[in-house]
């Protein structure tokens, strides 16, 4: 690794996909010993720029130096030449291989001459001292299929640091991750700007923004619009810099008892070991919010609820209808929605059209007798969509591949919503989202909430379930282990809760 | 009794049942040399897999190329029809050698040798060798194969009227490839350990049958017949495996075929008639079929003097 | 509700790892060609003699050995269906060169894989540098490799290999050890090909490409020239295999190989021995089990006098069981 | 008029080559126009591959394969001889049935695919052997010929002496499969399935049954083939249909539908299905032996995908090619996209 201080700079970068420009002439500059922040809204570059300063894309136009000596980063390796490591938006662990090997990957150690032999002791080892640093207890010889997407995102690090990396680069790293496991990473962010390495971060988060980062680049359309050191904090600024317009938060609903009849009741559901005795209603109008760590088993139980997994007992009754034998699109039809968590795999079909994503949820209501699709309302129900969540693209036709990870959300969540569910579960429905697009997003769960829709949040987001919900359920190790209402949601009480340690 | 008249350059086409197997190059070493002396523009073309389909586009392609003969051996009598009646229509003679076609969708055929002459000679290869109480398995390429079939059907009778103690233990099936007709043969020696005989009336058959023996060192205890080119069988006709093996002189044949298409093409042949062939002998033309030879059986003694 | 929190364990940890689940194919085909072998052997006591036994381990050594390259490229996510064309050109150019010239067996044998290799490093050129599909890139090259195979041949055909070829094909390298040559000649590729695919960073590299080429690249992995590398092997694998069918049947023509359909033979046996199509795992013991298990189960339906015509179905009934069987289930679809 | 034009930059490529290659075969190849219909009538010769490779254009779709269609379309074809042949049955209830029997047979596919989990590819090869092996049972040592002119009529017929029979029914039938991708439910569900099943299943698709009716579609498809075969010979044979299958996956792929499934339109099938055929019958007809016919295609499929993979995702406008091939940086890798 070569020795440098680790001033890695980018200057007048451009960058262009096809027709559309990403990048316009964007200059950063990461300094040692300081956690730089990027923040701006979805598909405003970020991650582009990231993957620039990492080798994985190249630049139209620019240059970028380390230490004033200008790189040719012409792949990922020849920024691991230099030190510098890209922990992805999507973690990207290979399934079927081993965490211990994923964490090794492209240099598996070896001993012996001829045949040089992998060296799989001092791989475990290794692998294994590292996760345990990051106090991750996961089994390294187990496939990485197993690994949540936090603790991929957790393996992703330890791989940073056993490549001794000092420019570190982390895109989004909290977003699939709970309070807890942000407090692991921010100590080990720390700890590496203690020894002076460099550290860049994207997050749509104000306050852990606030809480790590030294320096704030704001990113609009592809410019850098702002940039303050850690003296100029200021939520506001910084805010109107990414968005361009002043945008008013601190609105906490009123909090209500909902009353009536439940509208999704599940009783008894269980799928050893995942998760077992799963009791709870929800009311219309009402806003349910599913905390727990990650692990806890609350997608799991989502997923069964709505007919997407397996379960080995219990019932769910939907408007006193009995669902729990019923097809997903039974399920769907009846009017109970899982918005999924994982965007890519479940959510959006990237090289689908946005208008064909949209209407992905009700195929079958557009259908004519025929068979033959109304391509009118498809059309209307797209528009709606794009206008309903302000979603950033050229039009209807345009692949949803080609959109910025919240723009993506907001078309999953659109599809979803556009069926018009009696009942909807969302599972991390900000995830990924940035500040304008989060507002909007809590905007239309209460707007569709209190025109009666009941609906379940899921989030590892303290924040995001204090200010949403009515009623919290925590879940632990597949069980509910507590359930707070009124004036229990509280930061404190929901924290406390899903750490277990509310249980009775 | 009458000269051919070769005044006219004509092309003829020979086609196979597939390029890439010697007996059918056997047949267009003969064919290559007659039509030299024919006045006869030449063309050997076939599909690359034994398909009818393939047949048919090439048929096709020569009546649209206009070509004044088409020889052709098929690869199943009816489907190639249609295509042969077209090019019948068109004034193209068509003669077929080896398979035949259905007969309204030829002018001539040329049998190989007559299928109870075959089947005679065949069972007889064997019956010299293993005795009238031989235990017969039967190793031929597919069960549909028409020509195959007609030989097995001679070799039958000949055998339940003149061996009535020789028996058909099984009948396998080698595809016509190599390696499945070896496998095919070895099978027969593991599983039917009571096997004396191997009738193989397929050129790849009689090859794996007699490889499957010789693996084995079950030389002297089996033996195996069928019709193969003598090329492929010399080492084995002279390890003794096979001791007799009929098939018929291919490239006399091919002449034969060289002949047939110059009188047709020329109009010269009638459905029954009589023509001799310089070198080969005179043949009579009976109802539109005319038969070739009588088998000729190969045997160490004999074997060197085929080259094909 | 609250009562029915039972949470006991430390915050943060799980309560228990997930118990390994691995799916072991090769046991399961093992099994399965016991139960068949021993199943036939009481009915057909001649099934389980040492001979019939050799033939049935000696007719799968070809199939094995295409089965194992194909494994390989099914590993990064790819097929190549050219297999069986260049097996069937090796074996016309050996077979006819050890009749025509008088080449000894070493200088062959480097030549032969030399030229599977040229042949497979085409393969590779395509899917890696072309980013043609594989399954496409491979049938192109199929009816390329074949059209060779016919020009080469010209119509003729081999029926009789040399004595030094012969000898290879079917003689026991170690005089001692009633094995046939083949027989040791899959053994070897088959361990040197797990010990490539397990221990050494190359295969390796092979696994993350088929998990996710493009996190393989990222992670500084050159997957075009690993790639191309497997096609080559592939090629030259092929090739091998031409020569030892050559040596071993005595006999080639212009559609071996492709006529026998070697292509989608070796592709089943890879499946059935539990590699994934999808890419990413491979099974290399489960493979080699695999061809094992198809010979015998073939040789097992002559035993049983079951009428010729229907030893295919047997085939496909006999694949899909084992497939089937001792399959993982998952969830979703 | 807008819709007549192909949309598809790879479509409109196809366009030219076909039209390229008609015209070519016809002015330079001596034999290969023999009149409006004579000239038509070449489409006899392949357009049974064509039948094949809609119905494979489905299941390849969704990601799948379908090798069973060749002993699919002899079995069905061997069935159809013998109903009507051993059982007396009126010819074209016959042939109903034995479409009926393809169509049970790619269900059987499907069910085997969908409800054992087994991978369509060993699925499909597995069952290649079963059905091929029935064939070879039913057709006997000699499989049933003569069906009559009127049902020579569907292979061979010309209406009003004009256009062929089969060229009127795959058309027809390419604008339904069109239609049936592009215009339906089934068809979105089948190219969602295609791109991502996964995220089809979330969305309520019911993927088992979209797919096992994909293979059903295969199966009547191959088993129609499987009928025109046996009226263009008036004969039928076990293995009739063996040789369907990889010119048929050709057809599909160089139609511009990706292996992977969702991606590409029955418009480009169909005319790489006429480009094909032509070729290869005018290559025929030219005099090249069928060695060198099929070596040809295979280059022409590998060099045809390689310049659709270099340009498509630039556009194939000459200012677009010039620039790709000036600038011989290697093309750009897909990240995972966030
Ligand atoms: N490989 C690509 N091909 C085409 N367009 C792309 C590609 N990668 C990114 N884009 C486009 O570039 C723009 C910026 O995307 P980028 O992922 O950098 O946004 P971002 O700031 O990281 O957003 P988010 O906060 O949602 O992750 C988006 O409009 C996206 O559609
Ligand atoms: N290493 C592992 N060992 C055991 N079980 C695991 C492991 N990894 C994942 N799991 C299983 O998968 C589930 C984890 O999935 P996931 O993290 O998505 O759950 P979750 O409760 O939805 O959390 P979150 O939504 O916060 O990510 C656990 O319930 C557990 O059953
Ligand atoms: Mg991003
Ligand atoms: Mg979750």
């Amino acid at each position: 690794m070569s020795r440098t201080s680790g001033l890695l700079a980018a200057a007048g970068i451009d960058k262009r996909f096809g027709a559309n420009s990403v990048l316009r002439n964007v200059s950063l500059s990461l300094a040692p010993g300081e956690v730089h922040t990027l923040m701006g809204e979805n598909g405003a570059g970020k991650s582009t720029l990231f993957r620039i300063l990492a080798g994985i894309h190249q630049p139209d136009a620019g240059q970028i130096s380390l230490d004033g000596a200008a790189l040719d980063l012409r792949n990922p390796s020849a920024a691991y030449g230099h030190g510098i490591y890209l922990v992805p938006q999507e973690p990207a662990l290979l399934k079927e291989l081993s965490v211990a090997e994923n964490m090794f990957l492209g240099m598996l150690p070896t001993r012996g001459r001829f045949p040089s032999r992998i060296d799989w002791k001092t791989i475990r080892g290794q692998a294994q001292d590292a996760l345990s640093a990051l106090g991750l207890d996961v089994d390294v010889r187990d496939d990485a299929k197993h690994l949540s997407i936090a603790q991929q995102q957790l393996v992703e690090c330890a791989k940073a640091l056993l490549r001794g990396c000092r420019i570190i680069l982390f895109d989004e790293p909290t977003s699939p991750l709970t309070g807890r496991e942000v407090g692991i990473l921010f100590a080990i962010m720390r700890r590496l700007r203690g020894q002076g390495c460099t550290l860049g971060f994207i997050s749509h988060r104000m306050e852990e923004v606030s809480e790590i980062s030294d320096r704030v680049s704001v990113l609009r359309d592809g410019a850098v619009t702002d940039e303050v050191g850690r003296d100029g904090f200021d939520r506001a600024r910084l805010v109107r810099a990414m968005v361009g317009r002043e945008v008013i938060f601190d609105r906490r609903r009123v909090r209500r008892e909902a009353q009536g009849e439940p509208v999704l009741s599940v009783r008894g559901l269980a799928h050893a070991p995942v998760f077992s005795g799963v009791d709870f209603d929800v009311r219309p109008g009402e806003i349910l919010g599913f905390s727990g760590l990650i692990g806890s088993g609350r997608t799991e139980i989502a997923e069964a609820v709505c007919g997407l997994r397996a379960k080995s007992g219990g019932s769910v009754m939907l408007a006193g209808r009995d669902i729990s034998t019923s097809s997903i699109g039974d399920i769907i039809e009846a009017g109970l929605v899982y918005v999924p968590e994982d965007r890519a795999r479940h959510g959006v079909i990237l090289p689908m059209s946005i208008r064909d994503n949209a209407t992905a949820g009700q195929i079958g209501r557009l259908q004519r007798k025929s068979g033959i699709l109304n391509r009118g309302r498809e059309i209307a129900i797209a528009n709606d969509t794009m206008h309903r969540y302000q979603v950033r693209a050229r039009g209807i036709d345009q692949p949803a591949g080609q959109l910025s990870g919240g723009n993506q959300q907001k078309i999953v969540f659109g599809k979803w919503m556009s069926t018009n569910p009696k009942v909807a579960i969302l599972d991390e429905p900000t995830r990924g989202v940035d500040v304008g697009a989060k507002d909007e997003i809590y905007r239309l769960i209460e707007e569709l909430s209190a025109q009666g829709m009941a609906i379940v949040v899921i989030s590892s987001e303290l924040e995001e379930l204090i200010v949403l919900c009515d009623r919290v359920i925590a879940i632990y190790g597949g069980k509910i282990a507590a359930e707070l209402k009124g004036a229990d949601v509280t930061a404190a009480r929901v924290g406390a809760a899903f750490l277990g340690a509310e249980a009775h | 009794q009458m000269s051919i008249d070769t005044s006219k350059t004509i092309k003829v086409a020979m086609v196979p049942k597939l390029i890439g197997l010697s007996v059918f190059k056997a047949n267009e070493q003969g064919a290559i040399e007659a039509a030299k002396s024919l006045n006869i523009n030449f063309l050997y073309t076939g599909p690359v897999t034994a398909s009818a389909q393939g047949q048919v586009d090439i048929i096709n392609s020569l009546v649209a190329r206009k070509f004044d003969a088409i020889t052709v051996t098929s690869n199943n009598p009816t489907e190639l029809a249609p295509s042969l009646k077209r090019a019948m229509a068109q004034g193209i003679a068509v003669v077929s050698y080896d398979s035949d076609v259905s007969p309204d969708a030829r002018d001539f055929f040329i049998q190989n040798t007559a299928y109870p002459a075959m089947g005679k000679a065949l069972v007889d290869s064997v019956e010299a060798y293993a005795g009238p109480n031989a235990q017969v398995a039967i190793l031929s390429s597919t069960p549909d194969a028409a020509i195959q079939n007609a030989w097995l059907g001679a070799v039958k009778t000949y055998m339940a009227a003149t061996y009535p103690n020789m028996k058909v233990v099984t009948t396998q099936y080698g595809q016509s490839s190599p390696s499945l007709s070896l496998s095919a043969g070895l099978n027969i020696l593991h599983a039917y350990p009571q096997v004396t005989a191997i009738i193989a009336p397929d050129g790849a058959a009689e090859v794996g049958a007699a490889a499957a023996i010789e693996k084995l060192g079950m030389q002297g205890k089996v033996f195996a017949t069928g019709a193969s080119d003598p090329n492929s069988i010399r080492q084995y006709v002279k390890d003794g495996v096979i001791k007799a093996s009929p098939l018929w002189d291919e490239v006399g044949e091919g002449k034969l075929v060289m002949y047939v298409a110059r009188l047709a093409a020329n109009h010269a042949l009638k459905p029954d008639d009589t023509f001799t062939v310089p070198g080969l002998g005179t043949y009579t033309v009976n109802n539109k079929v005319i038969i070739f030879s009588e088998p000729l059986v190969f045997t160490a003694e004999n074997i060197d003097k085929y080259n094909f | 509700m609250n009562s029915a929190a039972t949470a006991t364990s430390e915050p943060g940890h799980r309560a228990k790892p997930r118990p390994r689940r691995r799916e072991l194919r090769e046991v399961t085909l093992l099994v399965a060609t016991f139960v068949v072998v021993l199943g036939v052997g009481a009915l057909r006591p001649s099934f389980m003699s040492f001979s019939n036994i050799e033939f049935m381990v000696l007719s799968s050594v070809v199939l094995g050995l295409v089965g194992i390259s194909q494994t390989f490229v099914i590993i990064t996510r790819g097929i190549d269906l050219s297999v069986s064309a260049v097996l069937g050109l090796s074996a016309m150019v050996f077979g006819l060169l050890s009749t025509t010239s008088s080449m000894p067996l070493w200088q062959v044998l480097p030549l032969c894989m030399a030229m599977g290799a040229v042949l497979g490093c085409l393969n590779g050129f395509l899917v890696a540098w072309l980013k043609i599909p594989p399954i496409i890139a491979t049938l192109g090259t199929y009816s390329l490799y074949g059209g060779l195979t016919f020009i080469y041949s010209n119509g003729l055909q081999v029926d009789q290999v040399s004595p030094d070829f012969a000898a290879f094909g079917n003689g026991n390298l170690i005089p001692f050890l009633p094995v046939p040559t083949p027989v040791l000649a899959l053994i070897a590729v088959a361990t040197a090909a797990w010990f490539v695919l397990n221990h050494m960073k190359f295969g390796r590299n092979i696994l993350a490409i088929g998990n996710n080429a493009a996190a393989a690249y990222n992670a500084g992995i050159s997957v075009r020239r690993t790639l191309l590398a497997v096609y080559t092997i592939s090629g030259a694998l092929a090739a091998f295999a031409g020569l030892v069918f050559v040596a071993y049947t005595g006999s080639a023509t212009a559609t071996t190989g492709t006529g026998d359909h070697v292509e989608l033979q070796s592709i089943a046996i890879a499946l059935i021995g539990g590699t994934a199509i999808a890419g990413g795992r491979g099974n290399l013991a489960g493979t080699v089990i695999g061809s094992v298990f198809l010979s015998v189960v073939i040789t097992a339906l002559v035993f049983l006098q079951v009428p010729a015509i229907w030893y295919s179905a047997g085939e496909g009934l006999m694949i899909l069981a084992a497939v089937t069987l001792g399959a993982r289930r998952s969830s979703n679809p | 008029m807008k819709y007549l034009f192909p949309r598809q930059p790879w479509d409109r490529a196809l366009v030219a080559i076909l039209v390229a290659l008609f015209s070519g075969f016809c002015i330079f190849t001596p034999g290969f126009y023999d009149g409006f219909h004579g000239t038509l009538a070449i489409t006899e010769e392949f357009l049974p591959f064509g039948f094949v490779a809609l119905g494979l254009s489905v299941v390849i779709l969704t990601g799948g394969i379908d090798l069973s269609v060749g002993s699919i379309s002899g079995l069905a074809a061997v069935i159809m001889a013998i109903l009507i042949k051993s059982y007396g049955l009126n010819t074209w209830l016959a042939v109903l049935l034995a479409i009926g029997a393809g169509g049970g047979l790619g269900w059987l596919n499907g069910q085997i695919i969908t409800r054992l989990r087994v991978e369509p590819l060993i699925a499909t090869l597995s069952t290649n052997f079963i059905y091929s092996s029935i064939a070879i049972a039913l057709a006997g040592a000699s499989p049933p010929y003569g069906f009559g002119p009127a049902f020579g009529e569907l292979g061979t017929g010309a209406l009003a002496g004009w256009v062929p029979v089969q060229l009127v029914i795959f058309i027809v039938l390419a604008i339904g499969f069109s239609g049936l991708i592009t215009r339906t439910g089934y068809g979105r569900r089948l190219v969602m399935i295609g791109y991502n099943r996964d995220a089809a299943h979330y969305a309520g698709v019911s993927v088992a049954s979209v797919e096992r009716r994909a293979y059903c579609i295969s199966g009547i498809m191959a088993a129609f083939a499987g009928i025109v075969l046996a009226s263009y010979y008036d004969a039928v044979r076990a293995d009739m249909g063996d040789i369907l299958l990889l010119t048929s996956i050709t057809m599909v792929v160089l139609g511009g539908i990706s292996i992977f499934g969702g991606e590409g339109g029955i418009l480009g099938v169909t005319l790489a299905v006429m480009i094909l055929g032509v070729l290869r019958q005018g290559m025929l007809i030219a005099g090249f032996s069928d060695m060198v016919t099929t070596m040809l295609i295979g280059a022409i499929l590998l060099s045809s995908i390689a310049i659709k993979n270099l340009f498509s995702s630039r556009g194939f406008d000459l200012g677009s090619i010039i620039r790709r091939l000036s600038s011989l940086r290697p093309p750009e890798r897909m990240a995972p996209r966030s």
